[in-house]
């Protein structure tokens, strides 16, 4: 082929658009980038863009189109479960998936889909280091687990109440799930005060925080609260406010400062005239990931492409990162925020 | 038992039952005139919210007061919202008028698929945050912890529109031309009642008061994306049902209803069934009460 | 001759209103009896009540099917009484509107045909058979009321009077023993009105059943019926022949008027 | 010159209409405002050219009215409803759309393969919804959750037990037809828009047990690696597999059909649509309006069921977020697009809806508003549905039947 | 006062009036016979708009009004009662007969008139709080037609106002009819019960299967043969 046809699938429409939009923007940014460059190795990258949005039967539509249309590699699913829809069918067509956003661990450590990679880390790595903070550094007794039933949230969610379980020194005081897009928590928030939890452990993402964290600080309950990288975005801090001082969340180790990081967010702004949403990092450093292996293989080749995944590392906006066998990033670091002053601030 | 905590829940409740009373007096007035489960109505509300949100953006850069930009922002969503209302019923109601009776609701979710992707488009995807636009009142301080001044603000908003339309259409020569257009539109006709004006009329103000919802809702959880409206519409819906769906005070009736069914059982039980819950509870009160709280038995002469 | 129907101090409250207090009547086989009062008597609801479409209050509603015994029938669903062979018409005509004249007619034959959903999808031939009857028992019928041209037709095309005649034939396709006709001329001009005389005649003698009827028309009561019970404010306040009825100065205050009446 | 004042009024009102929305774009993170103005041109320009069409699609809709009625012939229907009342033209076009249908899989891609799969579930969702939507007039609106049991039953079934696809399929459509009449219990006092909303909540509770109960079904995460149908032990390519399921699902989809159209013209049929008439002249004709109620919901989900399963099947995977409201929405979008009660229609209402999003991906972020602004149109111009229903129509030799033109 | 010139209508594909034309001129009661389904009904919506007539024209009071909507044509001083009654059942008797006066702003004068609608019909002032869904059927009709004069109609158009009721009552309508045409209101009357209605009319109309196939005196129809022996049964 003349070109290398860049396959991204993902929520593009529907309830979840927010989360796969982004990584479009960023397929976009940086096709454009490597194009204008004169493309890898002297072929021009094609996007394919299909919209599943995070539905099993449209992600195997999705998936069956991109192979059909020839797609080399693709950057997607966005959901956990249109992923698992999907990668049988990749699997058998030998292509190339790599999600910035599909947290779920059995994607990789169930062995069963070869060609799955992520830019993301699994959601037990996260509720283990959630709940080792809350124990060992905020000295939490009773904790509240908190999450908003979907996928992420809720997988987050049973693996901190499985490790603190398994700790031994601190109890469940409430496992919960809260309905996102409720107008209102307040009911979950009363109970919180009432088992008089010390800690809040949240599993989900930052519109349904806000919202609990919110209404925790304006009944004037004062419990921690801990939360995953779905959190740890500056939107959140913005529409909690004040409200956001002092929440525990963690996220990947700090970008911020890595030069890749800054301009693939200038890039985004020069494009789009808007901040990225959620997904943006990791979706530009899977593309730019998948793209430098085919570069660097100097072929399209599964195998071939699949190989120097797993033994090269490569410049993200998240960091070095190369994959491991089962596909899961390695490099991608996690560490705990704080919000301080309307900012996060990586705790050491 | 812990008369607190029953307390505190039954507060919340009162909260969120005058949110979804303030989306579903809208719905219910738009039923009662064409008998059309307009399922755009929840994407009016969240028009009104992004509408709210950008006067407030745009207000907000300029350095004018939380009041003043609250209100303004009610004034002009609502202005709007009212516009959109009467804009939709022309477009994709009106030209169905004596088409059966499915096809406008099929036309109305059409509508509200096209209106989340028209912000989707327009506006963004994201979930943005809103600006608390409601001052804290002082005299609210004491209970602030079980009831802040939003809460107030909301139940007295909802309230007295519940009031004000009742009145509204028992009292005033419009309402009853309102009523006798939605028993039956040809005889009102013969009476000289324009019967597309009444219609139009009732879309304006059913959609203002999702748009008066969209605001004030959105400075309560403080966020706003173009799904809200899907969420609250499916609520609202099932509140003007619950309490007889074509009556007003009984949108009211049934919002308070649901939320504080939902949030007792949120409360008691746990909130991860607290929907499962709240449709649970209108199947088994439907059985007994196959017209809602207070809807009336239509009585069919035979 | 033996009584179809016996009716005994039937009642019926709708909240406080009492629409039929302590009403007695009997149809006797091969009888045309009419039921005459004021608007709002209670004659719609008298049927209603014994038809199951309403439960009575009070009394017992003895019915008798041709050739079986005496059933109680009250409180029993609407379906059940039809069942059992009694038929009825509405004051306000009640057609399947968007189904044909013939299905209406078909449908009608319901509860006298037994396929079931195993028998639609598989069709074997008994049936296949029991379909081809239905439709040829329910074409007689319409070329019996003389609607068989209009089979074909969606029954809300037909003008009222043919419609009023579709739900008679509608109503005898439940081959019934006693049949229940409420203001069959409503809305008939008289010249219609003779030729739905003719047909009620005519239905009684060929099909040998019982006929109930109200109605306001009195050219069509007085000439038809055999006996005649009049109601008032859900009593009954006469009871007797034509030349009777007539005369009864109660039933011209209440109903006829001081003009008489054909 | 008058069409020109109500285009120049109408682009006007829509530039205000849209101004706030179009035209500013504020960031209440940053506090930015960012304005807009070309996006107002471009509505104003484009509604003034678009009224001038929505006028004449409008009067064009009156005039087919007129014209009809002038010529006194039966209401005129769409063409193809027209083609396939000729038996002429229907058996030839039955037999060629069998034929196409039978090899299509081999002809295209598997792509192609997979979504023509998705429209013959469609059809099977949406004659099964038309059985209690179209023909027994009950405003349903929660099929989705019985799609769900049937996958449901046939994951769960394979996920605990390893039961295989084909004793899966019958089970999974007598569980959605057992769930259809136990709903059908509580709501038969119901009439209309409390029926419609108690449905709704009825398929939402599903939705939610499904998605709460982890320990059973996975929850949100849903269930994976569920088995393709097997054909005889052998190992099939995702690629075969989807030709070998593209041919079950054809197979029951024309099963379906012609289940659904004997059903229609049956006794039973008969007492459904006599249901949807009128339900207190329904029972005074001797049918039991509950026992034909519950008919009608077990045989509507029954297919649901069915469809379900080959869904599950399909996918390999399945969690709740395919059995929303919205797609309950969808296939009633099917039955009503088409023409309530039409079984073609439900064939043409769901090509129109399955098929057309797919094929409109080439717009990519533009493929759900223009879907949408194509369901409104479709009613606006076409309020009966492309295939308007009708009565069946008998034969009957009768010498003294006069022979007019349309007795 | 009213003339209908040459207007054909249809339902659908169906054409149920036939170049009708007639007219009405002030004072009179005319009258409309025919058979179930002829088309009288239809008449009478065609003129209040409510099925426009799709060629033809008709005028009030020299004024086209074949186009106008509904609303409009009852601004004129047209009234209805319908076929059906047409009550609205959630309404009480009394919101129905303000209903009635929708288009009037003469507080005082409506409140006499409908004092004189209670004068009429006694039975109305005791049900005034009454819903009219509960109504009886004669009731209901009396309703309607007060209803109809509280709009001060000149015209008012009566739809077989006898349908389903009690002879009594009938008595009673017609006396009515004579007593409003007799206080000033051009009266067109359709009716099945033609003996009554020819009795009590000036003029009148037959009409059959949507062609005007007579018109003459009352008089002279109720004499008539063919009249004798189509509508009145004789
Ligand atoms: N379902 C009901 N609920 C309440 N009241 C009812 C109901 N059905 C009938 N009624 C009342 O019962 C009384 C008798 O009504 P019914 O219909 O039996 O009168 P009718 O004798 O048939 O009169 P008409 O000759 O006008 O048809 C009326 O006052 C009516 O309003
Ligand atoms: N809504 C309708 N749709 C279709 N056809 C109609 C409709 N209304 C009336 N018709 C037809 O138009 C013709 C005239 O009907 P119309 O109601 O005017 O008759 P009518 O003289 O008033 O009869 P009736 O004495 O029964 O009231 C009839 O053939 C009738 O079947
Ligand atoms: C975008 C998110 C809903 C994706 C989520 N992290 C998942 O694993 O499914
Ligand atoms: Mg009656
Ligand atoms: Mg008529």
């Amino acid at each position: 082929a003349d070109t290398i046809k860049l396959g991204v699938a993902g929520a593009h429409s529907g309830d979840l658009a927010s989360y796969g939009l982004p990584t479009v923007n960023a397929a976009k940014v940086v096709v454009e980038k490597i194009n204008a460059a004169g493309g890898i190795n002297g072929k021009q990258v094609e996007l394919l863009i299909q919209d599943d949005q995070c539905k099993p039967e449209q992600a195997t539509n999705v998936a069956t189109k991109l192979v059909s249309d020839g797609a080399n590699v693709v950057l997607g699913h966005i959901c956990s479960g249109a992923t698992k829809a999907a990668l049988p069918i990749y699997t058998e067509a030998k292509l190339i998936a790599m999600s910035p956003s599909a947290t779920n661990p059995m994607l990789t450590q169930s062995g069963d889909y070869p060609t799955f990679f992520r830019t993301i880390a699994s959601d037990d790595m996260q509720a283990r280091l959630g709940v080792d903070f809350a124990i060992e550094k905020l000295g939490a007794k009773k904790i509240a687990v908190l999450h908003d039933k979907g996928d992420y949230g809720k997988g987050y969610a049973e693996f901190a109440r499985k490790f603190i379980e398994e700790g031994g020194k601190a109890e469940v005081v409430m496992f919960e799930g809260v309905t996102p897009g409720a107008p209102d928590y307040s009911a979950v928030v009363q109970k919180i005060r009432r088992f008089k939890a010390d800690t809040v452990i949240y599993g989900g993402y930052h519109p349904e925080a806000s919202k609990i964290i919110s209404q925790m600080r304006k009944k004037r309950i004062k419990a921690n609260f801990v939360s995953d990288d779905g959190v740890k975005d500056d939107t959140f801090i913005k529409v909690a406010g004040k409200n956001a001082e002092g929440v525990y969340a963690s996220g990947p180790i700090d970008v911020s400062n890595l030069p890749m990081y800054k301009e693939a967010i200038a890039a985004h702004v020069k494009m789009f005239g808007s901040e990225p949403g959620a997904f943006y990092p990791a979706a530009y450093a899977a593309t730019v990931a998948m793209l430098t292996a085919i570069e660097r293989a100097d072929s399209t080749d599964y195998e071939a492409v699949t190989a120097k995944l797993r033994s090269e590392f490569v410049d993200t906006p998240v960091g070095k990162i190369k994959f491991n066998e089962k596909g899961d990033a390695e490099g991608v670091g996690f560490s705990m925020y704080q919000v301080q002053n309307g900012k996060y601030i990586e705790l050491k | 038992m812990d008369w607190d905590f029953f307390i505190e829940l039954g507060l919340g409740g009162l909260t969120r039952g005058s949110i979804y009373a303030l989306i579903a007096i809208g719905y219910t007035m738009v039923y009662g005139i064409i008998e059309l489960i307009n399922f755009a109505h929840g994407e009016i509300y969240m028009l009104g919210a992004f509408t709210g949100l950008i006067v407030a953006g745009v207000m907000g850069i300029y350095g004018f007061p939380a009041v003043a930009i609250l209100l303004m922002a009610i004034v002009i969503a609502v202005l709007y919202c009212a516009a959109y209302g009467y804009t939709m019923e022309k477009v994709a109601y009106k030209p169905l008028r004596g088409a059966a009776r499915l096809s406008p609701l099929i036309s109305a979710i059409g509508m509200s698929l096209f209106l989340q992707n028209y912000i989707i488009l327009a506006q963004t995807s994201d979930f943005l945050p809103f600006p608390a636009l409601i001052p804290d009142f002082e005299f609210m301080e004491p209970i602030a912890h079980i009831f802040g001044s939003t809460d107030l603000v909301i139940v007295v908003a909802s309230a007295s529109s519940m009031a004000a339309l009742t009145l509204f259409i028992k009292f005033t020569k419009l309402g009853k031309a309102m009523r006798a257009t939605a028993q039956n539109r040809k005889m009102a006709m013969l009476l000289g009642i324009n019967a597309d004006k009444i219609i139009s009329t009732t879309f304006i103000i059913g959609s203002s008061l999702a748009a008066l919802g969209g605001v004030l809702i959105s400075t309560h959880s403080g966020q706003l994306n173009f799904m809200i409206g899907f969420i609250a519409g499916v609520k609202a819906f099932t509140a003007a049902v619950l309490g007889g769906i074509g009556s007003i005070p009984g949108a009211m009736l049934g919002g308070l209803f649901l939320g504080l069914a939902e949030s007792y059982a949120a409360g008691y039980i746990s909130s991860d069934y607290e929907d499962v819950f709240a449709f649970s509870l209108l199947v088994i009160f439907l059985i007994f009460r196959p017209s809602g709280i207070l809807g009336k038995a239509p009585v069919e002469k035979v | 001759m033996s009584t179809v129907l016996n009716v005994n101090a039937l009642s019926k409250s709708f909240g406080g209103l009492r629409a039929l207090n302590d009403v007695d009547l009997k149809v006797d086989s091969g009888e045309i009896v009419a039921l005459i009062g004021p608007n709002g008597a209670g004659k719609t609801t008298f049927f209603n009540c014994i038809t199951g479409i309403y439960e009575p209050t009070d009394g017992d509603v003895l019915f008798t099917p041709l050739g079986k015994t005496e059933r109680r029938v009250n409180g029993m669903k609407p379906n059940s009484v039809t069942e059992l062979g009694m038929a009825r018409t509405f004051q306000n005509i009640r057609l399947f509107k968007n189904m044909t004249v013939l299905e209406n007619v078909m449908v009608a034959r319901h509860c006298r045909t037994k396929a079931g959903i195993l028998d639609a999808l598989l069709r074997p031939p008994h049936v296949k058979r029991e379909e081809k009857e239905n439709i040829e028992k329910s074409y007689e019928l319409l070329k019996y009321v003389g609607l068989n041209q209009h089979y074909n037709d969606l029954a809300c095309n037909l003008p009222y009077g043919d419609q009023r005649r579709l739900e008679i034939a509608r109503a005898m396709a439940t081959e019934p023993s006693l049949l229940l006709l409420d203001e069959p001329a409503a809305g008939m001009n008289p010249q219609e009105t003779a030729s739905l005389k003719q047909l009620v005649l005519d239905i009684r003698d060929r099909f040998n059943l019982a006929i109930l009827l109200i109605e306001h028309d009195m050219s069509m009561v007085m000439s038809l019926s055999e006996r005649i019970y009049v109601m008032e404010y859900g009593c009954l306040i006469s009871q007797g022949t034509p030349e009777e009825i007539r005369k009864d100065p109660q039933v011209i205050k209440a109903y006829l008027g001081e003009e008489s009446h054909a | 010159m008058q069409g020109l004042k109500q285009s120049i009024i109408t682009s006007l009102w829509f530039m205000f209409l849209t101004f706030p929305i179009m035209v500013v774009r504020v960031n209440t993170i940053e506090n930015t405002i960012e304005w807009r103005w070309m996006n107002l041109a471009y509505v104003g320009v484009g509604i003034f050219i678009l009224s001038y069409v929505w006028r004449w699609a409008l009067a064009r809709k009156e005039a087919k009215q007129y014209e009809t009625v002038s010529t006194d012939k039966p209401k005129k229907q769409l063409w193809i409803s027209r083609a396939m009342e000729e038996p002429a033209v229907a058996r030839p076009a039955l037999a060629v759309a069998f034929a196409v249908s039978a090899i299509l899989p081999l002809l295209v891609s598997t792509y192609q393969t997979n979504i023509f799969i998705s429209f013959l579930l469609y059809i099977i969702l949406g004659l099964g919804l038309n059985i209690i939507v179209g023909v027994a007039g009950l405003l349903f609106l929660g099929h989705a959750a019985f799609y769900a049991i049937g996958a449901y039953s046939y994951a769960l079934l394979n996920h605990y037990f390893g039961i295989g696809f084909w004793v899966a399929l019958p089970l999974g459509g007598l569980f959605a037809c057992l769930g259809g009449i136990l709903l059908a219990f509580p709501v038969l006092r119901l009439r209309g828009d409390y029926l419609a909303i108690v449905t709704l909540g009825f398929g939402e509770i599903i939705r939610l047990v499904l998605e709460n109960w982890s320990t059973l079904t996975g929850g949100p995460s849903g269930i994976s690696n569920i088995d393709r149908p097997g054909l005889f032990g052998m190992d099939l390519s995702v690629a075969d597999a989807n030709i070998y399921i593209y041919y079950i699902v054809l197979g029951l989809a024309i099963v379906t059909i012609i289940s659904v159209q004997r059903l229609k013209n049956s006794r039973i049929g008969r007492a459904l649509q006599a249901l949807r008439e009128d339900e207190i002249a329904c029972q005074a004709m001797g049918i039991d309006r509950v026992t034909v109620k519950l008919m009608a919901f077990g045989l509507g989900t029954a297919w649901a069921g069915l469809a379900g399963v080959i869904f599950a099947a399909k996918t390999t995977f399945i969690n709740p977020a395919s059995f929303t409201f919205m797609e309950s929405a969808i296939i009633l979008s099917i039955v009503v697009l088409g023409g309530m009660g039409s079984n073609l229609g439900v064939i043409l209402g769901s090509a129109f809806l399955v098929l057309m999003p797919e094929y409109l991906r080439a717009f990519s972020e533009y493929r759900m508003i223009i879907f949408a602004s194509a369901m409104v149109l479709m009613m606006v111009f076409r309020p009966q549905g492309l295939i308007a229903p009708k009565g069946r129509k008998y034969h009957i030799d009768d010498p003294d039947l006069v022979k007019e033109g349309d007795a | 006062m009213l003339k209908i010139n040459g207007i054909n209508t249809f339902y659908g594909n169906i054409h149920a009036l036939h170049d009708v034309s007639l007219h009405i001129d002030e004072g009179e009661i005319v009258t409309l016979i025919g058979a179930n389904g002829a088309g009288k009904s239809t008449t009478l919506m065609s003129i209040c708009g409510g099925t426009p007539p799709r060629t033809g024209e008709i005028t009030f009071e020299g004024k086209p009004i074949h186009q106008m909507k509904m609303d409009q044509i009852v601004h004129l001083g047209i009234s209805q009662v319908p076929e059906g009654r047409l009550i609205f059942p959630d309404l009480t008797v009394m919101e129905n007969l303000e209903l009635g006066a929708f288009l009037r702003n003469d507080k005082d004068a409506i409140k006499r008139d409908m004092e004189y609608a209670f004068h009429l019909f006694p039975i109305l002032e005791e049900r005034q709080k009454q819903t009219g869904g509960t109504l009886s059927g004669g009731e209901q009709q009396m309703l309607a037609i007060s209803r109809a004069l509280m709009a001060r109609p000149r015209l008012l158009l009566l739809d077989e106002p006898s349908l389903g009721l009690a002879p009594i009552i009938i008595q009673q309508i017609f006396e009515i009819i004579q007593k409003v045409n007799a206080s000033g209101t051009t009266v067109f009357l359709v009716e099945q019960n033609a003996n009554q209605a020819l009795k009590i009319a000036h003029r009148g109309y037959v009409m059959e299967t949507g062609h005007i196939t007579m018109e003459d005196n009352a008089a002279t129809l109720l004499a008539n043969e063919d009249v004798k022996k189509a509508y009145l049964g004789l």
